[in-house]
C-alpha cells in the first residue's frame, strides 16, 4: 500500500461486514453494485446459465422498442484492439415480447430489472415507457437516447441537450412516479456535461455512463468496412479511460454545484474488480459489464466479490463510501474521516 | 422438388460449463493444429456431434478479448478430454498455435444445436469441407451406433487441409475425397461425389460442415434429391453463448416468417432449407423487423 | 485473398514498381506517406539513432509555442488497454529554440520536417507560423487546434468551428503562400465535419486526423487520478477505430461534395503497414506513427517497406491510387478499373 | 555544506541498439527474477554500470504497449548476453515473469547516463535500495579497475528483496546490509550505515539507486560530508528512448535554471544536488516555462 494511500492508517476489516447495497436514488437501492450492461446480455436466459440473474445488482435488458427491429445484416461485429466494434442495430423482438415472454421468466428467476427502451422519436419513447409501470421485475428503466432520432434527421437524441431532454421528460411522464429513468449518454459530444444537465433537468433519476464510442474498421483485404453498417460503436477495455473520464466530469459537475446531483451508472470496459472500483471512486454509484461478459460470462459474481475484498482491505465499510473517492483531495477527505473504523 | 422425408425438429441443448483447461497436447495435423484439453466437466456423455467450445485465448494483458469458436472433434469422457481441429486464421487463432502443453484456456463447452439423431436410423452422407471434417468421425459413429448407414465426402483446397480422411475410411467404405487442387482425390468440389455418395446408400440425410457457399450447394443436392439437409454454419461470433447477437443469419421458421437467428443458440447445425443462404450478409425486406430500419435512411452516426 | 476482393483478378507487380510517394496538395509531395505524429518523436535526435530521418515522408515536431513551456508535472503517463493516457502538456523550449538549434540539424540530416505549432490566442498561432517561413527543411506547418484558448475559456480551439476558422486563418495568413498548412482535429466533438469544414474554409490545405481522445484514469490503491493533469489524452491501438472512423467520415464529406477536398493525414493507433492501409483506404494521403514508437522506434521503415509490399500484392502500382478506396463499391470502382496493370 | 569534490561532468553515451533478444535463463532471486538475453548487439564493451534497457514485452495481440525499464546488471560481450534483475510490479512485469526460456522480447540497449568515472579513482560507496543494488557489482567493479576503492551499504524492505550481498561482500570488506523489518542485516534505512560507510574510505563519491526518498536523503548526507552524489532514478517511463517525455523530473542547470529533464536521456543518473527532490511530482513556479503554464487556469479538457 503506497503512503499516498487515503486510508493506510486503517486496519482491513472483514469482508463479510462490507454493506454492498447501491443506492441509486430515492425510489431505488439495489443489492449490489454490479449490472450488465443493455445489449451484452440479451434478456438474461443465457447468461442465467453462468450467473444466477437473482444475484446481480439488475440485469440491463437489450434494448426494446414499441415494435420488433430485425437489426443491421451482418458482419455485425468486428475485434479490435482491446476492444470491439459492433453494429447489431438495435435488433429486437419489441415491448410486446418482452412484456409477456421475459419479464415474467425474468421475474420468476427473481432478476431485478431495469429496462432499456428506445424510439426513433420521442413518443416512441414514452410508448415503450408507458408499457412498463407495474411491470413484475423491473425496477427501473433506462432510455437509451444514444440512438437516432428521425425527426432529426437522424442526429442522436444524445448528441443534442433539447433532443435529450424532450426524451427524457416523456419516459419520465409516461414511467409515471414509480420507475427510476435514468438515461443513457454517448461519449460523442463536444461536451457530455451538457447532455448530462438537459437530461437531469429533464428529471432524470440518474445517467448511465457510456454508450459505444462511434468507431469503424476496415477489412484490408476486401478493402470495404469490416462491418455491413460501416460504422459500429467500439467497446471493451479499449474505452475505460474514455468512460472514466465521463463519469468523472460529470460527478465533478455536480459536486461543484453546476448540474443536480443524481446517481450515475458506470460503464465501458470493466473487466474486473479493480476497473469496476475506478468507475466508483470517478463517482459511479453502480456499475454496468458489458463487453466483458462476452469473454467471461461468469465475471459478474467475481467482480462483485473482489470489490467486496478491496473494500475491506482498504477499510471501506461500505460501498456508497467509496463512491466519489477520487475527486476529494487526501487533506479534505471528509468523507473518509466521516468513516468510523 | 420433393421430400421423402419430413425435417426433423429435436434439437439437443445441454447446459455448457466453463472451465479454465489446461492443454494437454498440441500438435499439427497437415495445416492445421489438433488441440487436446484437460476439461473433464466439459468432456461428459452430453457432448453431441455439432456442439461446439467457445475459447478465450490470452491472459489478462492480451487484446484479443472476444472467445473463438471450434466444433469439438471428440470429447472422452473417460479421459476427462476435448479434442478440436483448428486453424491459423487471425491474430486469436495465431496466438493459440504458439500455445505449449500445460498453458490454460478457459473453455465454454458444450455449446449451440447439435446435429439431429432422431427420427429413426438414418441413412447419411456426412459432408465435410477443410476443417468441417472435424465433427464428422464423432457422427458418423453416433449414427453408426442407432444403427444407421453413413457415406462421407470430404473436401478441402489442397491435401493439407483435408482432415479425417482416415477416420472415415476405418467408418465406411463409401469415402470421397475432393480437392480443389487434385493434391489428393479428385479434383473438384464435394458437390461432385455428392449425388453418387447419396445413392450409395439411399440417403435419408445429408449432414455437412464447412463453408457457406458449400453447405448452400449440399442443401439444393439433398434436397432435390429428397433427403433432409442439416448444415453447421459458420458465423463470425464474439462470445458463442447467445448474448451479443453478432452470430445471426436469416431463417425461415416454421409459421413462414424469416428472423434473424443466433447461429450460437439456434445453430449452428440449421435445416438447410430453412436458411436463407443467398439473403445472408444482406437485410432481406421480409425479414420480421426490417421495416423498422427504414424510417431513416441508415446513418454514419447510427449506433449500436 | 478474399473472392470479394476488389484487385483479385490482377497479377501482383514487383515491389519496387509502387510509386510510394505520397502527394499531400498542390505545394508538397512526400517520397513516401510515413510520418511521425507529433510530440512522439521529439524534434527527431533520439529518433534519428534507430530511423534515419530522411527516410521518413516526414518529422511532425513536437508542438512548438512562441515561448517555452515546462508542461505537465509527473505523473505525465499511464498505460491503458492497448493504449496510454498522456498529460505532457506541451513541453518545449519554443520557436526560438527551435529556429536556431532544432531546424539547422534536421535539414543537416536530410529530414523534412512539418512543424506542429500552437497558441493560446490566435495570435500566437500567427506568430509562430510567422517565424516559419523560409526556413531550411520545413516542409509545412500543422496547426495543432486541439489544445485550450484563453480567449474562450481554455475551450480547445478544435472544439469550435469559429475558432478552428479564426487559428487556421491567422496561420495561413502568417505562413505566406509557400508552405502548406494542415489542421491537426480533435476527435472530442459532436461532429468533426463541422470543425473540419471550418479549416478548410479558412484555407487549409490539408487536415491531421485524429489528435488523442480526452480519457482519464483512476489509481486504485492511491484513490487520486493516475495523472497529475487529471484527464489525459488516450493514444495507441486502443482508438483505432474512432481515427480511421474520423477520417473516412470527412474524406466522405468530401467525395459527396459537402466540403472542400483536400488532403488528409491518418494517425491514431497505427502500429503496422496493416493498420496504415486501413487508414489510406479510409481517406488518408499520409499517415502518422505516434504511440507505436515508443514500443518500436524502428517502426516507420517497416511500415513503409511493408506497405510497398502489400500494394505490390494487391497490384495497385501506385499510393495515391489505394487513398479512399475503401469507399468505392467493387462494382462502380473506375478507380481500380482505370489502373493499368 | 561544503564540497570537497567538484561535480563530475563527463557522461557517457552510446548508440543503443534495438534487437529481439532470446531468453536463456530466467530465474527467481529472492523476490526477484533474474532475466538473462541472449543479445550480443546490445551485450558490448560500451555498456556502463547505470546504463539501462528497454523491453517491449508480449506478442502482436498483447494490450501493454509500452517499454518497461531495467537497470542491466551486468552484460558480458564474450557470452554475448545481458542480465536483468526485475521485480513483479504491475501488468508487464508479471507477463514477463511467466515468460520461459526461449521465448523473445524485444530490447533495446544501452541506454541513458550512466554512473560517472572519470576525474581520477574514486573511493566510492555504493548504496542500492531493493533491486536498486542491481548495477552496483559492476559499478564496483568498474571503480575498482580503475584504482579506486568502494564501500557498500544495501538496503531493502525484507531480506527477500535485498540483492547483490555476495558480490558485494567478495568485492570490498566494507558491507552493510539494513532491512525496514531486520529479516537480515542491520533493521533499519541505508542512510543509518552510510556516515560510516563514507568514513570508513574516505569516501569521494556517493552513487546511489533506488527509491526516490531514498537518494534524496542519500544525496543530503553525501554532501553534508562533503562527497558527490550521483543517483540513479527512478521516474515512470514510456519509451525509454527520450520520444515520449514522460519521464521528466526538476533538474538544475549550470545556469541556475530549472528544467523538466528527461530521465531516460539527461539521466537515469544525475549529480544529486542538481535535482529538485521535493518538487518531483510538481510544477515548481520558477522551473522554465512554467509560466506559461497559467494564463489559464487548468481545464479538464486541456488536452496533452
Ligand atoms: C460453430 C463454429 C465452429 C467452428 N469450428 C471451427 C473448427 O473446428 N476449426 C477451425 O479452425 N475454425 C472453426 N471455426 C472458425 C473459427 O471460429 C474462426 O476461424 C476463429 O474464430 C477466428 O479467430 P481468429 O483469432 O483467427 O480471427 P480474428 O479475425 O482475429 O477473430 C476476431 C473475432 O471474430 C470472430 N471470427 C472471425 N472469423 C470467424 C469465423 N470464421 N467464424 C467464427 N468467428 C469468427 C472470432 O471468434 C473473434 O471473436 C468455427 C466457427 C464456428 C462459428
Ligand atoms: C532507469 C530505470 C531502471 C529500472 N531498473 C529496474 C530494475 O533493475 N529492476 C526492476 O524490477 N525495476 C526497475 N525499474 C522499474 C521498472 O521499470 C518498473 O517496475 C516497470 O516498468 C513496471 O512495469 P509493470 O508492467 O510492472 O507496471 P505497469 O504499471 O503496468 O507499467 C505501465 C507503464 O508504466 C511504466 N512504469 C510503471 N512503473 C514504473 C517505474 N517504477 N519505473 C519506470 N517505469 C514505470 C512502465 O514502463 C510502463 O510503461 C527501473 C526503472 C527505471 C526508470
Ligand atoms: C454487442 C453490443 C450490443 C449493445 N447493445 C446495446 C443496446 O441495445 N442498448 C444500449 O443502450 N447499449 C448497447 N450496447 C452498449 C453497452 O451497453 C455499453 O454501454 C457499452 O458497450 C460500453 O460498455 P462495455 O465496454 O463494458 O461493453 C451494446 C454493446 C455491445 C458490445
Ligand atoms: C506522449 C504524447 C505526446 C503528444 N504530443 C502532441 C503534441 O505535442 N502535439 C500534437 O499535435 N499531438 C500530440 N500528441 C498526439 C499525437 O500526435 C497523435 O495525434 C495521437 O497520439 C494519436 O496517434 P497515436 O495513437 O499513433 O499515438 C501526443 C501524443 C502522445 C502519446
Ligand atoms: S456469438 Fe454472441 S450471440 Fe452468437
Ligand atoms: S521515457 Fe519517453 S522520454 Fe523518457
Amino acid at each position: 500500500m503506497s503512503p499516498r494511500h487515503p486510508t493506510a492508517h486503517r486496519d482491513p476489516i472483514d469482508p463479510a461486514d462490507i454493506d454492498m447495497s447501491a443506492p441509486l436514488g430515492a425510489r431505488l437501492t439495489l443489492p449490489n453494485p454490479v449490472l450488465t450492461a443493455s445489449g451484452c446480455a440479451g434478456y438474461g436466459r443465457e447468461l442465467h446459465r453462468f450467473t444466477p440473474l437473482h444475484e446481480l445488482g439488475a440485469l440491463t435488458t437489450k434494448t426494446v422498442m414499441p415494435y420488433a427491429r430485425s437489426g443491421r445484416a451482418t458482419p455485425r461485429m468486428t475485434e479490435t484492439p482491446s476492444g470491439m466494434l459492433n453494429s447489431i442495430g438495435l435488433q429486437g423482438s419489441g415491448i410486446d415480447h418482452l412484456v409477456t415472454d421475459e419479464l415474467p421468466w425474468l421475474a420468476e428467476h427473481g432478476a431485478r430489472v431495469l429496462v432499456s427502451i428506445a424510439g426513433e422519436r420521442t413518443e416512441e419513447f414514452a410508448e415503450t415507457a408507458a408499457r412498463l409501470a407495474g411491470q413484475p421485475g423491473v425496477v427501473g428503466i433506462e432510455a437509451n437516447i444514444s440512438c437516432p432520432n428521425v425527426a432529426d434527421r437522424g442526429l442522436v437524441f444524445a448528441c443534442d441537450p433539447d433532443a435529450s431532454f424532450a426524451a427524457v421528460r416523456a419516459v419520465k411522464a409516461a414511467a409515471g412516479p414509480d420507475l427510476p429513468v435514468y438515461a443513457k449518454l454517448t461519449p460523442d459530444v463536444t461536451r457530455i456535461t451538457d447532455i448530462a444537465a438537459a437530461c437531469t433537468e429533464a428529471g432524470a433519476d440518474g445517467l448511465s455512463m457510456i454508450n459505444t464510442v462511434l468507431g469503424m474498421a476496415i477489412d484490408t483485404h476486401t478493402f470495404r468496412p469490416s462491418l455491413a453498417g460501416v460504422t459500429g460503436g467500439l467497446s471493451g477495455p479499449a474505452i475505460r479511460p474514455v468512460a472514466v473520464r465521463c463519469v468523472y466530469q460529470v460527478y465533478a459537475a455536480m459536486r461543484s454545484g453546476t448540474l443536480r446531483p443524481v446517481p450515475l451508472l458506470g460503464m465501458g470496459g470493466i473487466a474486473s474488480a479493480r476497473d469496476a472500483l475506478e468507475f466508483i471512486l470517478a463517482g459511479a454509484s453502480g456499475i454496468a459489464l458489458g463487453t466483458a461478459l462476452f469473454r467471461d460470462p461468469s465475471l459478474p459474481l467475481k467482480v462483485r466479490d473482489d470489490l467486496r475484498e478491496t473494500l475491506a482491505r482498504h477499510a471501506i465499510r461500505s460501498l456508497a463510501d467509496a463512491v466519489g473517492l477520487a475527486h476529494h483531495q487526501p487533506e479534505d477527505d471528509s468523507r473518509l474521516r466521516r468513516t468510523p473504523v | 422438388m420433393e421430400t421423402r422425408h419430413p425435417p426433423r425438429t429435436e434439437y439437443h441443448h445441454v447446459p455448457p460449463t466453463q472451465t479454465v483447461a489446461v492443454i494437454r497436447r498440441i500438435e499439427p495435423v497437415g495445416a492445421y493444429h489438433r488441440l487436446t484439453l484437460d476439461a473433464p466437466a466439459a468432456a461428459t456423455a452430453d457432448v453431441r456431434p455439432g456442439h461446439f467450445g467457445a475459447l478465450a485465448i490470452g491472459g489478462p494483458t492480451s487484446a484479443t478479448l472476444l472467445r473463438r469458436a471450434f466444433s469439438i472433434h471428440r470429447a472422452d469422457p473417460t479421459a476427462g478430454t476435448v479434442e478440436f481441429i483448428f486453424a491459423e486464421h487471425g491474430a486469436g487463432t495465431r496466438a493459440l498455435a504458439r500455445h505449449h502443453p500445460g498453458d490454460t484456456v478457459d473453455l465454454i463447452a458444450p455449446l449451440g444445436t447439435p446435429f439431429p439423431l432422431d427420427g429413426g436410423p438414418q441413412r447419411a452422407v456426412l459432408v465435410g469441407g477443410g476443417y468441417g471434417s472435424a465433427p464428422m468421425a464423432t457422427l458418423a459413429e453416433a449414427i453408426l451406433a442407432r444403427g444407421g448407414q453413413v457415406a462421407f465426402v470430404l473436401g478441402a483446397a489442397t491435401a493439407d487441409r483435408l482432415f479425417g480422411v482416415a477416420e472415415a475410411r476405418a467408418l465406411s467404405p463409401h469415402v470421397h475425397v475432393v480437392t480443389d487442387d487434385g493434391s489428393a482425390g479428385e479434383r473438384g468440389r464435394v458437390t461432385g461425389p455428392l449425388p453418387a455418395a447419396m445413392a450409395a446408400i439411399d440417403a435419408t440425410d445429408v449432414h455437412s460442415c464447412g463453408p457457406m457457399p458449400m453447405l448452400k450447394a449440399v442443401t439444393t443436392l439433398a434436397t432435390a434429391a429428397g433427403a433432409r439437409s442439416h448444415t453447421a454454419v459458420e458465423e463470425a461470433m464474439a462470445c458463442g453463448t447467445g448474448l451479443c447477437m453478432s452470430c445471426v443469419l436469416p431463417v425461415t421458421g416454421p409459421d413462414g416468417v424469416t428472423r434473424f437467428l443466433r447461429s450460437c443458440t439456434s445453430g449452428p447445425v440449421f435445416d438447410g432449407t430453412t436458411v436463407r443462404w443467398d439473403d445472408t450478409g444482406t437485410l432481406p425486406a421480409d425479414l420480421e423487423g426490417a421495416a423498422a430500419m427504414t424510417p431513416y435512411a441508415p446513418k454514419e452516426t447510427d449506433p449500436a
